[in-house]
């Protein structure tokens, strides 16, 4: 009897794993060349032109081609960074009560019509272009806060309802899947004590869930803080400090956007539209980190 | 306030905020509809479009999309059926397989417009690629990688640890295993996961402007050489898809027609989602019935 | 300590029939924790031996380890010698092992498969590519596994439209189409109703005959109908190992007479 | 056995495709290298042109046209703007840049490497919302708009409105060409910004006291052009220099044109284009100019 020498089976692993492993060894590759580019060019504005950090970040003035009183280019990337995050948390804050709202009916009310026919739907509006998001934006919402707030349109409001829309779906499905591993038992066990479905939903549905339903907002505000196209057809590409909800601002994408055709590669110009994408591919990771960590948090509970 | 009328209350606002939501999808998917399928006729589908006169049609746009999703599957699900596959079974769970695992989700959510300016400058400029079918379908790989990682791993976790277990005690390798009875019983999951991608890569804008370019030369549909210039199959000529011609009506389109044209073409588009997703359902079911038995 | 005290006293005898498999000072360690202390046993060529115990004594972990499907979750050290090798060593073959050590689980597992396939699917694997050797084995081994008559007619229906009773017995026939000698069971009819928990017994009684059956069970009352020898596993350690005669009516051990007097457990 | 080597197969054909790829790459730099030394060669030679968007339909309709009698050219254009179209052609990475401006303009050019052939004039023109009840401005009051003096229309004899300025993307061809002409160096408010004429129109039209400003093709009645001095923006005005806000569509080539590349661009110059496709698409041909401007914005008479 022969328990030692390899088979055909020791190959088929063999062969597995090469396949497996260089399947994610090219995936590595990819990741770790683009995150590299980006850093790199990002840096440069640092590193070539001597651009101050702290200045980068704190500063009001968005005038690459223009020296400031200190010889330096201006390139303050505040008023994109503030509106970056006022338009993605105020979206997210917007989102989050529909969402979960919908997913509750989804799981907890009306499973059968809600699966049949809300479902589909909001898949539907993942695949819908951001151009056309933009562009109902711009055609729709923008008059509307014109005509109730007055001044263009434009600005925070207009990206805010934008983006809800647009991560509303993601928002919700993945809220659907968190309140679904809720195991059943929980439910079961709840309502035999007496709880009412809203007393079941508030106290034990809701908060098993809860790391889950962190998780998704986190990746609404992700999808929210890296959409460009429609949030630069609604937002005014200013690159103004915003000083209301209404007055005409830019995110780090829409003025990335906006300006990226016109500069040319190496030159301060282009490389501070980098910087905006570095901060953008940071954030991203903070994002994903958050994820990672309400993850491990929620395990241990 | 009684927990009974807590519990009504309660009721009453969540229906009143799903009805809202509902209100907003019929809103936007009618407005969508409602001003595009009057312009959705036989000569919008089947006419290539114009520069600057009216009267152009989306053929060249509508077949660019549908080519180009097929050359990014061809090239991302390989790879992310792998990676999933090494994400579900091989990988230790340690510190380097959640840094993968990080960097992964980092890429889906990266701007567009930056993977875009990426796959510009290396595929398009550094490997010679040029404008071209090739480069926006490396492009989209970059978001599809994620997602459909997500859904495959997904899938093939909610294969149950038992399946695994009765392959490999038969004496058949861990590969054969996964092979040949968890990937096939995870199959419905991953088409549906495939399917529902196919719709991002389908809408997707940003990144194509720079990698697969934004005009669409006139190409022969009877020429089924790839590696000629002006076949249609060929995939090193640049491709304008459906979602880049919806923008660039919108942004810099000279055509009388621009309005129409583009309220048409995104109404083929949403039909397009819609025809994907309920496929994606029926697909799954269909599998889903015949794998456990019932028909 | 007293706990030290327990683990100390043991019986474990040495049966006269020629071996199939023993193990030898075998550990099991999941990371820290050490759920099997020095396991040495020697379960005898055609009997039926069963291994009895608590909840998280230790036996299915134990079970487990024989044919290497502890591989990936647990670290095993020790022998475990069949055919004069020790399969335990490192540069062993593990799938051949696994062809010769069959398992059937708690659970029915069949694939999500037709009923010839699952019986198949492991043998096209191996290069047995002629239909009418696959069709031989796919009637010898349901035949033995009592469900030749259920399925005969049905055989490209789904596996899982078996009831839990047939899709077990189908679970042991597939593990006997690959022809294996030993036979690892671990609770196979816990999930199961009586009169299916039945027909698998009297289905193991005519197997052992020409196979080795090591089986883990909970119930007491079936470890005593079918089995020859017996081995009484105590928070990871074997306490006893007799003829099952012996560990039922005249156990050495205080901790097994507590057990199968239904003292605790 | 319907699943036996799916992973297989799925696997080759990913390998195969990346395998394609990289052939294909390489046989296309091989034909990229044999158009630019060999440019008599019979066989199809490739011609890319990169940048201005707005330059973008004219030339690929042009090309689209040429290609019908010249079968061995396939040129392709696309987007990307002018700023990009300088440095892909400044690198060598494609035959043609269109740009808006003067490469000496761009910053990050050398533009004593290329050669620039100016191809078509375009004009454009401050336009308003309909509703501002101003169809006429002089030259100071639209700078003072711009930079932000003049705050409401009241001032200008129109409603009682404030004025809000969209601007064009800071680097684009077309606010290099408006700030040149109306600004005299002054720096512009930072106001809303767009960097697409659909997007502008589209805004202007809606947005009650907006101004912005458009190349005469995308004027439509949905927007109030105004006159500048009271001198109306049209082609003829264009041509002698009296409506001073227009400029050149370039393409650049790095250093002379050869073969295709210069074919193409000889078609471009063709009556049979000036006269036909960019008077179409709302340009004026550069053959109807009766000046000419420099990259310092110095004008003479021809």
């Amino acid at each position: 009897m022969d328990l030692k020498s390899p088979s055909k089976a020791t190959n088929e692993d063999r062969r597995g794993r090469i396949i497996t492993y260089s399947c994610i060894g090219i995936i590595i590759v990819l990741v770790v060349s683009i995150l590299y580019f980006i850093a790199s060019r990002g840096l440069a504005t640092f590193i070539q032109n001597h651009v101050n950090v702290f200045r980068f970040l704190t500063g009001t003035q968005w005038n690459p081609s223009l020296l400031d009183s200190h010889g330096q280019p201006e390139v303050g990337a505040l008023p994109m960074i503030t509106t970056s995050f006022l338009v993605t948390i105020l979206a997210a804050i917007v989102a989050t009560p529909f969402a979960f709202a919908v997913a509750i009916y989804m799981v907890e009310i009306a499973p059968k019509r809600g699966t049949k026919l809300l479902q589909p739907v909001m898949e539907l509006l993942v695949g819908i272009p951001s151009v056309v998001y933009g562009f109902i934006g711009l055609t729709v919402i923008v008059p509307i806060v014109r005509h109730i707030f007055g001044g263009t349109g434009v600005g925070i409001l207009a990206g805010t309802l934008v983006l809800f829309v647009m991560i509303l779906p993601t928002v919700t499905s993945l809220s659907v899947d968190a309140l679904t591993a809720v195991p059943m038992y929980l439910r079961s066990a709840s309502l035999a004590l007496g709880a009412t479905r809203w007393q079941t939903i508030r106290k034990v549905i809701l908060r098993a869930a809860m790391p889950r339903l962190l998780t998704a907002i986190i990746f609404g505000m992700a999808r929210a803080f890296g959409e460009a196209l429609a949030v630069q057809m609604v937002i005014g590409n200013a690159a103004l400090m915003p000083t209301s909800l209404v007055s005409p601002t830019s995110t780090l994408t829409s003025q990335l956007t906006t300006e990226v055709g016109n500069t040319v590669m190496g030159t301060i110009q282009n490389n501070a539209l980098w910087s905006l994408a570095l901060i953008l591919l940071l954030m991203s990771l903070v994002f994903n980190l958050l994820v990672h960590f309400i993850g491990k948090r929620g395990e241990i509970k | 306030m009684s927990s009974q009328q807590s519990n009504r209350v309660a009721t009453i606002v969540i229906n009143i905020m799903v009805a809202f939501v509902v209100l907003i999808l019929i809103f936007l998917l009618g407005d969508i509809l409602i001003t595009g399928l009057p312009h959705v006729t036989l000569h919008l589908l089947t006419s290539p479009s114009q520069s600057f006169a009216a009267g152009g049609g989306i053929r060249d746009q509508l077949f660019n999309s549908f080519y180009l999703l097929v050359l990014t599957l061809l090239i991302s699900f390989p790879l992310s059926l792998g990676a999933a596959i090494y994400l579900a079974e091989y990988a230790a769970n340690n510190w380097l397989t959640s840094l993968i695992r990080t960097s992964i989700e980092v890429l889906s959510s990266l701007p567009s417009v930056v993977v875009g300016l990426f796959g510009y400058l290396l595929f398009v400029i550094q490997f010679k690629f040029g404008f071209s079918i090739l480069s926006g379908a490396i492009a989209l790989t970059f978001f599809n990688l994620p997602l459909l990682i997500r859904s495959i791993e997904g899938s093939l976790h909610a294969v149950p640890r038992s399946q695994h277990e009765a392959g490999i005690s038969l004496g058949l390798s861990n590969w054969k295993t996964i092979k040949g009875i968890i990937l096939p019983a995870a199959l419905p999951g991953i088409l549906t996961g495939i399917i529902l991608s196919a719709g991002r890569v389908f809408g997707e804008a940003a990144a194509l402007i720079y990698t697969a370019g934004e005009s669409a030369p006139i190409v022969s549909y009877t020429n089924w050489n790839p590696l000629d210039s002006n076949s249609f199959l060929n995939p090193m000529r640049p491709a304008e898809t459906l979602a880049v011609h919806i923008w660039k009506l919108n942004t810099e389109g000279v055509t009388p027609d621009a309005v129409s044209i583009s309220a048409g073409a995104s109404a083929v588009l949403v039909i397009v989602l819609l025809i994907f997703n309920l496929s994606a359902r029926a697909i799954g079911n269909h599998l889903y019935q015949k794998g456990s038995g019932h028909k | 300590m007293e706990n030290n005290n327990i683990f100390a006293k043991t019986h474990l005898v040495t049966p006269q029939e020629p071996p199939a498999i023993t193990t030898d000072n075998l550990q099991v360690y999941y990371g820290d924790n050490h759920a099997m202390h020095d396991a040495s046993l020697s379960f005898p060529e055609h009997q039926i031996t069963a291994l009895i115990g608590a909840s998280g004594s230790g036996k299915s972990t134990y079970l487990r380890s024989l044919n290497r499907m502890n591989d990936d979750l647990a670290t095993v050290k020790g022998k475990i010698m069949y055919h004069g090798i020790d399969i335990n060593a490192s540069d062993v073959n593990v799938y051949e092992i696994r062809r010769h050590i069959g398992m059937v689980f708690q659970l029915p597992n069949p694939f999500a498969k037709s009923i010839r396939e699952n019986l198949t699917f492991a043998l096209k694997a191996y290069g047995i590519k002629k239909k009418s050797e696959l069709d031989e084995r796919v009637e010898t081994s349901l035949k033995e596994a009592a469900l030749w008559d259920e399925v005969k007619d049905n055989l490209n229906r789904s596996a899982l439209s078996l009831s839990g009773g047939q899709a077990q017995r189908l679970c042991i026939a597939r593990s006997l189409a690959i022809k294996p000698d030993v036979l690892l069971l671990d609770e196979p009819a816990s999930a199961l109703d009586p009169i299916s928990t039945a027909k698998i017994e009297a289905t193991l009684l005519k197997l052992v005959k020409k196979y080795t059956i090591i089986i883990v069970t909970h119930n007491m009352q079936q470890a005593s109908r079918i089995s020859k020898y017996t081995a009484f596993f105590h928070l990871g350690h074997v306490l006893e190992f007799d003829t099952t005669s012996h560990i039922f009516q005249e156990p050495q051990v205080p901790v097994t007479r507590d057990y199968v007097l239904g003292n605790f457990g | 056995m319907k699943n036996k080597g799916i992973v297989s197969t799925i696997v080759t054909l990913g390998l195969v495709g990346l395998l394609l790829a990289g052939c294909s790459s390489a046989s296309s730099s091989k034909t990229k290298s044999s158009s630019s030394s060999a440019s008599s060669a019979t066989k199809t030679t490739k011609v890319t042109a990169v940048g201005s968007t707005a330059l973008q339909p004219l030339v690929e309709q042009a090309a689209t046209n040429y290609q019908k009698t010249n079968k061995n050219a396939n040129i392709t254009v696309q987007g990307g703007g002018s700023g990009t179209g300088l440095s892909q052609v400044q690198q060598g990475a494609v035959q043609i840049g269109n740009s808006d401006i003067f490469a000496a303009q761009q910053s990050g050019i050398k533009a004593k490497n290329l050669t620039d052939h100016q191809v078509a004039v375009v004009g454009m023109a401050p336009v308003v919302n309909k509703d501002v009840g101003v169809t006429n401005v002089s030259m100071s009051q639209l700078r003072d708009i711009f930079t932000g003096k003049i705050t409401n229309w009241k001032t200008l004899g129109g409603k009682n409105q404030k004025i809000s300025v969209i601007n064009r993307a800071q680097g684009s061809g077309t606010r290099a060409t408006f700030e040149a002409a109306v600004l005299e160096g002054k720096k512009a408010v930072t106001s809303q910004e767009q960097d697409s004429n659909g997007t502008v129109q589209k805004l202007v039209a809606s947005t009650p006291g907006a101004i912005s400003y458009l190349a005469f093709s995308y004027i439509n009645p949905k927007v109030q052009a105004l006159d500048i001095d009271h001198v109306k923006p049209t082609d003829a005005n264009v041509t002698t220099n009296k409506w001073k806000i227009w400029s050149y569509e370039h393409m650049y080539t790095k250093g002379q044109a050869t073969g295709t590349t210069k074919q193409f661009l000889d078609y471009m110059l063709s009556s049979k284009v000036q006269k036909s496709l960019v008077k179409n698409l709302g340009y004026i041909s550069i053959h109807n100019m009766k000046v000419t401007k420099n990259a310092q914005n110095v004008v003479a008479t021809k």
